[in-house]
């Protein structure tokens, strides 16, 4: 009842992972925010974190007659299948996911081709490194994260062939104090760069790489730069938020195209492989003239990657 | 039974007594007490195919719960139906997989007699440490709650996960249609008429077999029925074991019913909240049936309140909590008030 | 009565209710200090509800308590203990995983912070000076009835005790042990404590009392009487009432102590044939629960009671376990009624004819929160499959019949059994464990608890069981019973049986036997 | 070897305190499953405090008063009126996790993990490589060994365990054992604050929804691996401590080879056979047919 007194409709995200990442899920609420109050909308941020779930909470959406429906990664694709149909006057939106098949008119896809900023921070890594050993930290061993440690491995290996690629999961996205367990061996174990994908987790694992000298984390978003200003040396941005905006203004607007799918990532500033400006400023100086150094290399294989040149494997298990 | 009905009544206050805790909570937290109320009472009853929306939860959470039933009337604490739901779903999703092709009236059968022993087994151990050592199997069975998910997380994202597209999905492939057992409503007359049978099978095994008086009676006082010649061993493993596989049942139906797929992390409250159904009901099985009802109304508002209401999904947690935490109390001031219903002898 | 100011203990009118139940009507008496007194009164008189309500762990519902003369708050132990009252416990409160050190630290005062060897050390002082034989490092759970009673008593004045209460203390005794006890109530009383005993055996008050009181249904009857002013006669009169009449006078010797019946000779006597349980050789494993058989040799004749007398705690216990398969056999052959069960299950002999009526009415007997149908039909249901269908209309039927018959006072067949009285579930039991087809019916303290007229009812239940050519076995720890009921006697100590006796008994020979003295 | 033992302080630390007070109430007869509610709750109160006011001292003053808050309230709801102390626990835990994740909702505005200028003092350069721990670690041989000497060495400590085995016991000498569980809670509650305070602010100065990651659970383990003891059940808390580093390394050096989620289930199994060698140490199945009456309802 609520929901029929907003001038402009509903729009709501239904985000997949809990929010509190400092990454994506809260940039996209961000944004969601912004959006809707710039478009005098009424809007809902909804976690389900059940998937047995998603296809009633996607029902009582349309049921309330949403205008635009945004929710995250292949495992919504199967319950926006069954239920997008039924409510044609609504917007569907899946960020992170595969393109239908058959498209669905009001659906519009967008994938990112994360893995391959991972790629380039395992080329960094490889350079940068002065161990060879090289650690990736995720949250769940689900197969994205997979994608990501093995693009990670094959960016190392690609210019160190002699490094070696450790992977831990801390069996959770919302336990820092795991992740700086495992960090803390991680680094005591000689890896002096770890590539972080575990939302909240992160947290730890940026602690304790703060804990000494020369330990060097990449994460995922630049609200963490803050955080390390000493140790986190580079993220692998994925703007979560700004493509949720992008595709929602274009719901919301009218100029949208339904049954279409969307590939953005690296090239088109959805996906960055980039450097922390605050550790330029605030990190070991040595280190911010060798990333300086290798920084031209990055440049090539993304030119590279763009142009085909480079395969990166797109692999999903460990 | 007027017994039983004093019960319900007792069960209906505190709950009322939880949700206006909640209320004053929500009320601290910025949100509309008021609304909350309005919106479950909506989601729950008034709206549109209400009936139904409930009956897809109610219906596995239903099954669970008898399970819970059996084992805490013979006097154990199994809280695990949490992971022999989950196991019970992975066996069925295994046999699913390994048939694929074969006709449904094979494959299915198969399935649900693998999700049962998945079930089972997945409560077997614990039930062999308690009856064997002694060792506590609420600790044992929450563990294996925990194990159960991680079993979850590694088959969806492993042996049995779905190659198709980027594959990025931790989820197995979608069943065959012929295997569904249900729309993605989670409703049909399938599942009905298993819970139904379930219900009935449960029934007469509490009510109308020497299991069910002797178990009852050993769970209240196992010393007792020691000392009439019953081996509690026996009494105390079946009780296990059906309860496992009736949580494995409820995996199986969500598997082959309304999700169709097995994915990681699906429906991770459902043990905990069959466990305060057959708490609600008293440990009787009409009972749970028309506790499983309420809960299963109760679920489907809760997915509704966030929509509406705009509360945020911690506050479902907290509802659920609040009625956690009272659901078992007892008062005097209730036992005064509900006394016209009970019967006259003291129980002490 | 006298004034209150020589009084240790003065009661105003005190009632106390529960429920239904009136377990104290308006009495008001008055100690003189510097005494021992008796308190005496069936089962059920109310006797420790009194003693709870002089000690602070009962609020009365009505009535005054005054302590030398100052008036307590009811139902503030506190209060009580600070006035110098303590209560030994009928069944002990002694926490089991204690030591006795621990046991007696928790309830004084001083030393808030303690070490283990001071600690011990404070307490084996203490136990010395009470002459009583036990370690402070030892644990309660390992100390016999009788060291747990001492420690108890010692534990009760580790405050400066001016009025000790001891509730039913010789019921766990041998005679040897309750004349030791009582000369140590003696010493008591020399160091001016007053001592207040609540006694059962006529034959023990006028052994230590100086004056004697009578409850009977929650009312004093009389008291205090000096206890020189009064014979065995008149105050069993005093005990037991007007149903007095209707009692043989054995069973009335026997219910109130007030001489040692020897148990007449039966004229009957035992039916030849195998006998109905045989014990060759027996020895238990050691377990937690009691002291194991060591090499019994045991057998029941068809149509005789065994009367097995002891101190508790010294194998009877086992025994009864290891008949019902309930302890390990290490050793020996059981036969029940020629048919060799050592490795058969419980059910199996029940199957052959073994009924048991367990020790513990509330726990091993009944289950109380069960409905009484429920409780009465296990043992037949243990019988059929798991999964045999059964009706439970039927069953409440034959319930109802049955309880009818055996006289059971209940509301309805779906009750709960602990909504009834001790004799009533106790014929609950004895409706279930006494058919046609027992051919040995283990009685174990079959009667504790209960009030004369069921004590009564369950002797002659027994009896009428042994006429129809039932072989029983009687274990209780009050010989007066023992000696009334058995045709035979034996005795069991530290896990044997030691000696055996056939009427007329003779108390001190088996008390004798019981401590292990040689007589 | 440092390394490692750093490792084990760090995560054993809060481990401990959760544990001693489950030990604390096991002992007064209360099965506490509500210590991961009261810990996520003194940690997300600690953040929050340090956050708002900018005082650590305040902060772990507010959190400990919101345990003890919620402490009153499980005593309330178990011995006031009668609940079953398994299922209300539960409830107390969800009402934690549920209740931390709308607090900082309603505070902040977002769910976002809140993030604290400072956290606890650190031991400091004086510890060497120790340095980064936080004095709560330190503190934590003191705070056993009173909690030792309390339950093991002081009257009240006996009629704690008297209220627990034997109520009728305690209150025939004058203890009542409805008081003495407040009493336990209480104390209980203050620890699981320490406990939640060590874990965000302790290294991390962080919280995040549901960090606790079931430690709590842990700690109940932990009581009954250890029998109730404060000593043993310190030691039992301090070896899951130990098999969740060796999990990690496990995942190190076998990560390769052997599935990411079994490493990741260690910890749990070693619980499970924490729970069975206690069970087999105390008499084994003999207490299988213990009983506990209806439902547990002590
Ligand atoms: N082992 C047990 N522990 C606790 N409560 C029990 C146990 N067994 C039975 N109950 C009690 O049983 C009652 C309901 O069970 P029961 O089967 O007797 O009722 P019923 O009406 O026959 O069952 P139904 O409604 O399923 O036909 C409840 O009051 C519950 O408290
Ligand atoms: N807590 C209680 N609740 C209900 N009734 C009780 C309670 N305690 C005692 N009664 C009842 O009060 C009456 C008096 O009991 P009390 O224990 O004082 O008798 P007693 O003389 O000590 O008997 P006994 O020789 O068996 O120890 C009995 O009918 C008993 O059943
Ligand atoms: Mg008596
Ligand atoms: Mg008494």
């Amino acid at each position: 009842a609520a929901v029929a007194h907003a001038q402009g409709g509903l729009i709501a995200l239904v985000h997949t992972q809990a929010a509190g990442d400092a990454g994506p899920v809260d940039s996209m609420i961000a944004k969601l925010k912004q959006l809707a109050e710039e478009k005098g909308l009424e809007h809902r941020a909804i976690y389900a974190q059940d998937p047995a779930t998603y296809e009633t909470i996607f029902r009582t959406l349309g049921d309330a007659g949403a205008a635009v429906v945004v929710s995250t990664f292949n495992e919504v694709a199967e319950p926006f299948k069954a239920v997008a149909p039924s409510y044609p006057d609504t917007k569907w939106i899946q960020l992170f996911g595969d393109p239908f098949e058959p498209a669905i008119p009001n659906v519009v896809t967008v994938s990112y081709d994360y893995y391959l900023g991972c790629y380039l921070s395992g080329i960094f890594a490889g350079r940068i490194s002065k161990t060879g050993k090289i650690g990736f930290i995720g949250g769940i061993s689900i197969p994205p994260l997979n994608a990501d440690f093995n693009a990670l491995k094959a960016g190392v290996l690609s210019v160190r062939p002699d490094a070696t690629v450790t992977a831990a999961f801390a069996g959770s996205f919302q336990d820092p104090a795991k992740g700086q367990e495992i960090a803390t061996q991680m680094f005591s174990d000689g890896i002096d760069y770890i590539q972080t994908d575990a939302a909240a987790t992160d947290f730890g694992i940026i602690a304790a790489a703060n804990e000494g000298p020369g330990r060097y984390v990449s994460a995922l978003d630049p609200a963490q730069f803050k955080l390390g200003p000493k140790s986190l040396i580079s993220i692998v941005g994925l703007d979560f938020g700004v493509s949720l905006y992008n595709e929602a203004t274009k719901a919301v607007d009218g100029d949208w195209t339904g049954g279409s799918h969307v590939n953005t990532g690296l090239g088109t500033g959805v996906i960055e492989f980039m450097l922390s400006p605050l550790f330029q400023d605030e990190g070991d100086p040595d280190m911010v003239a060798r990333s300086k150094e290798v920084w031209a290399e990055i440049e090539k294989a993304k030119a590279g990657i763009l142009d085909g040149s480079i395969e990166v494997p797109f692999n999903t298990t460990l | 039974m007027s017994g039983q009905l004093g019960a319900i009544i007792r069960a209906v206050v505190f709950i009322l007594l939880a949700l206006a805790a909640c209320g004053v909570i929500f009320e601290f937290a910025g949100y509309s007490a008021f609304q909350m109320f309005h919106s479950i009472v909506d989601g729950a009853f008034l709206r549109r195919n209400a009936l139904e929306h409930a009956l897809r939860w109610a219906l596995p959470l239903f099954i669970t719960a008898t399970g819970v039933v059996i084992s805490f009337r013979a006097g154990y604490f199994n809280i695990g139906a949490q992971g022999q739901f989950y196991v019970g779903a992975i066996c069925a999703a295994f046999v699913a997989e390994w048939l694929r092709g074969y006709p449904g009236g094979v494959v299915i059968p198969l399935c649900f007699a693998a999700g049962m022993t998945g079930g089972a087994l997945w409560a077997l151990w614990p039930g062999l440490l308690r009856l064997r050592s002694g060792a506590d199997e609420v600790i044992t069975t929450l563990m294996g709650n925990f194990l159960a998910g991680l079993l979850l997380v590694y088959v969806t994202a492993g042996p049995l996960k779905d190659p198709s597209g980027s594959g990025q999905q931790a989820s197995s492939r979608p069943l065959e249609a012929a295997y569904r057992i249900s729309t993605s409503n989670g409703v049909s007359p399938t599942i009905i008429g298993i819970a139904i049978l379930v219900g009935l099978a449960m029934w007469w095994l509490v009510n109308r077999t020497a299991f069910g008086v002797l178990s009852g009676l050993g769970g209240r006082n196992p010393t007792m029925v020691q000392w009439q010649g019953a081996s509690t061993w026996k009494i105390g493993l079946a009780s296990f074991l059906i309860s496992g596989a009736l949580a494995g049942l409820a995996g199986t139906i969500e598997l082959m019913g309304p999700n169709g797929r097995l994915a990681g992390g699906f429906l991770p409250a459902h043990g905990f909240t069959a466990v305060l159904i057959a708490l609600v009901a008293g440990l009787s099985i009409t009972g749970a049936a028309i506790a499983a009802f309420f809960f299963g109304g109760l679920a489907s508002a809760a997915l509704y309140l966030p929509v509406m209401a705009g509360l945020p999904s911690a506050a479902i947690d907290i509802v659920n909590a609040s009625i956690a935490l009272f659901i078992t109390a007892r008062s005097r001031l209730v036992d005064t008030l509900t006394k016209a219903w009970r019967r006259p002898w003291k129980t002490s | 009565m006298r004034g209150n100011d020589d009084a240790i203990l003065a009661c105003r009118n005190v009632a106390v209710r529960y429920g239904d139940v009136t377990a104290l009507d308006d009495v008001s008496i008055a100690f003189p200090r510097g005494m021992i007194h008796a308190v005496v009164g069936q089962n059920g008189a109310g006797k420790t509800t009194f003693a709870r309500v002089v000690s602070g762990l009962v609020r009365p519902d009505q009535g005054a308590v005054e302590i030398g003369g100052k008036l307590i708050a009811g139902g503030n132990v506190n209060d009580a203990r600070r006035a110098g009252v303590e209560l030994v416990h009928q069944s002990f409160a002694l926490p089991p995983s204690f030591t006795v050190a621990e046991a007696m630290q928790f309830g004084a005062a001083g030393g808030a912070l303690y070490t283990r060897a001071a600690l011990e050390r404070r307490w084996q002082a203490h136990l010395d000076a009470l002459d009583v034989k036990v370690s402070a490092g030892a644990r309660i759970r390992t100390l016999t009835v009788e060291q747990q009673q001492a420690v108890e008593i010692a534990r009760a004045l580790v405050t400066d005790a001016r009025l000790l209460i001891l509730d039913e203390p010789t019921a766990v005794l041998s005679p040897e042990g309750a004349k030791k006890l009582f000369e140590r109530v003696r010493r008591l009383k020399e160091r001016g404590v007053t001592v207040l005993l609540i006694l059962h055996k006529i034959r023990e008050v006028l052994a230590i009392a100086d004056t004697v009181s009578v409850l009977r249904g929650g009312r004093l009857i009389d008291g205090p009487l000096p206890a020189s002013d009064i014979d065995a006669d008149a105050l069993a009169s005093l005990i037991i009432g007007p149903s007095a009449k209707m009692l043989a006078g054995e069973d009335r010797a026997a219910l109130t102590g007030a001489a040692a019946p020897r148990g007449a000779e039966t004229e009957t006597g035992p039916i030849a044939g195998p006998p109905v349980v045989s014990l060759r050789g027996v020895s238990t494993r050691p377990d937690a629960d009691g002291p194991a058989l060591q090499a019994v040799d045991f057998v029941v004749q068809p149509g005789e009671i065994v009367g097995i007398a002891g101190v508790e705690g010294n194998g009877q216990r086992t025994l009864v376990r290891a008949i019902s398969s309930l302890a390990d056999i290490a050793e020996g052959s059981l036969e029940l009624a020629g048919r060799d069960v050592t490795n058969a299950t419980l059910s199996q002999r029940r199957a052959a004819g073994l009924r048991v009526i367990p020790f513990e009415r509330n726990v091993e007997g009944l289950s109380l929160t069960s409905p009484l149908w429920e409780n009465w039909s296990a043992g037949q249901l243990l019988a059929r499959p798991l999964l045999a269908a059964i009706s439970p209309s039927a069953l409440r039927r034959e319930c109802k019949s049955a309880l009818d018959a055996w006289d059971v006072r209940y509301a309805e067949v779906g009750q709960p059994a602990g909504s009834l009285s001790g004799g009533n579930a106790q014929k609950v039991i004895l409706s279930r464990e006494m058919d046609e087809s027992g051919k040995l019916i283990i009685a174990a303290q079959p009667t504790r608890g209960l009030d004369i007229g069921a004590t009564a009812f369950v002797w002659d239940a027994l009896r009428k069981a042994r006429d129809g050519g039932c072989g029983v076995i009687f274990v209780s720890s009050d010989l007066d019973e023992v000696f009334d009921l058995a045709d035979r006697v034996v005795v069991m100590l530290s896990g044997r049986i030691v000696a055996e006796f056939r009427p007329p008994f003779d108390l001190t020979r088996v008390g004798a036997a019981m401590t292990g003295a040689r007589a | 070897m440092e390394d490692v033992v750093i490792a084990i302080l760090r995560s054993g630390t809060p481990l401990v305190y959760v544990t001693l007070a489950g030990v604390i109430a096991q002992r007064a007869g209360v099965w506490h499953l509500g210590l991961e509610g009261l810990m996520i709750t003194g940690a997300c109160a600690t953040i929050v405090g340090i956050v708002l006011t900018g005082s650590v001292v305040f902060a772990l003053l507010v959190a400990v008063l919101i345990c003890i808050a919620g402490s009153v309230l499980f005593w309330f709801v178990v011995e006031k009126l009668k609940a079953n102390q398994i299922i209300a626990g539960l409830g107390l835990t969800g009402l934690g996790l549920g209740g931390t994740s709308l607090a900082i909702q309603s505070i902040f505005g977002s769910q976002a993990a809140i993030s604290a200028p400072f956290g606890l003092p650190r031991l400091g350069a004086a510890f060497g490589a120790y340095g980064v721990l936080s004095v709560l670690v330190l503190v934590m041989p003191v705070v056993v060994f009173l909690c030792w000497v309390l339950l093991c060495r002081t009257r009240f400590g006996l009629r704690l365990a008297a209220s627990g085995e034997h109520p009728f016991a305690a209150r025939s000498v004058g203890v009542d054992p409805s008081a003495m569980r407040l009493a336990a809670l209480v104390i209980g509650g203050a620890l699981c604050a320490l406990a939640g305070a060590e874990l965000a602010a302790g290294s991390l100065q962080i919280f995040s929804q549901n960090m606790t990651a079931g430690r709590g659970f842990m700690g109940f383990a932990a009581v009954i691996f250890g029998a109730g003891h404060p000593l043993w059940a310190t030691l039992a808390a301090l070896f899951f401590a130990v098999v969740g580093a060796l999990g990690i390394r496990a995942q190190l050096v076998f990560g390769d080879r052997v599935p990411h989620d079994l490493l990741l289930g260690l910890p749990y199994i070693a619980t499970i056979f924490g729970v069975w060698l206690s069970a087999r140490l105390r008499g084994g199945a003999k207490s299988a047919t213990g009983g506990f009456g209806e439902l547990r309802d002590s």
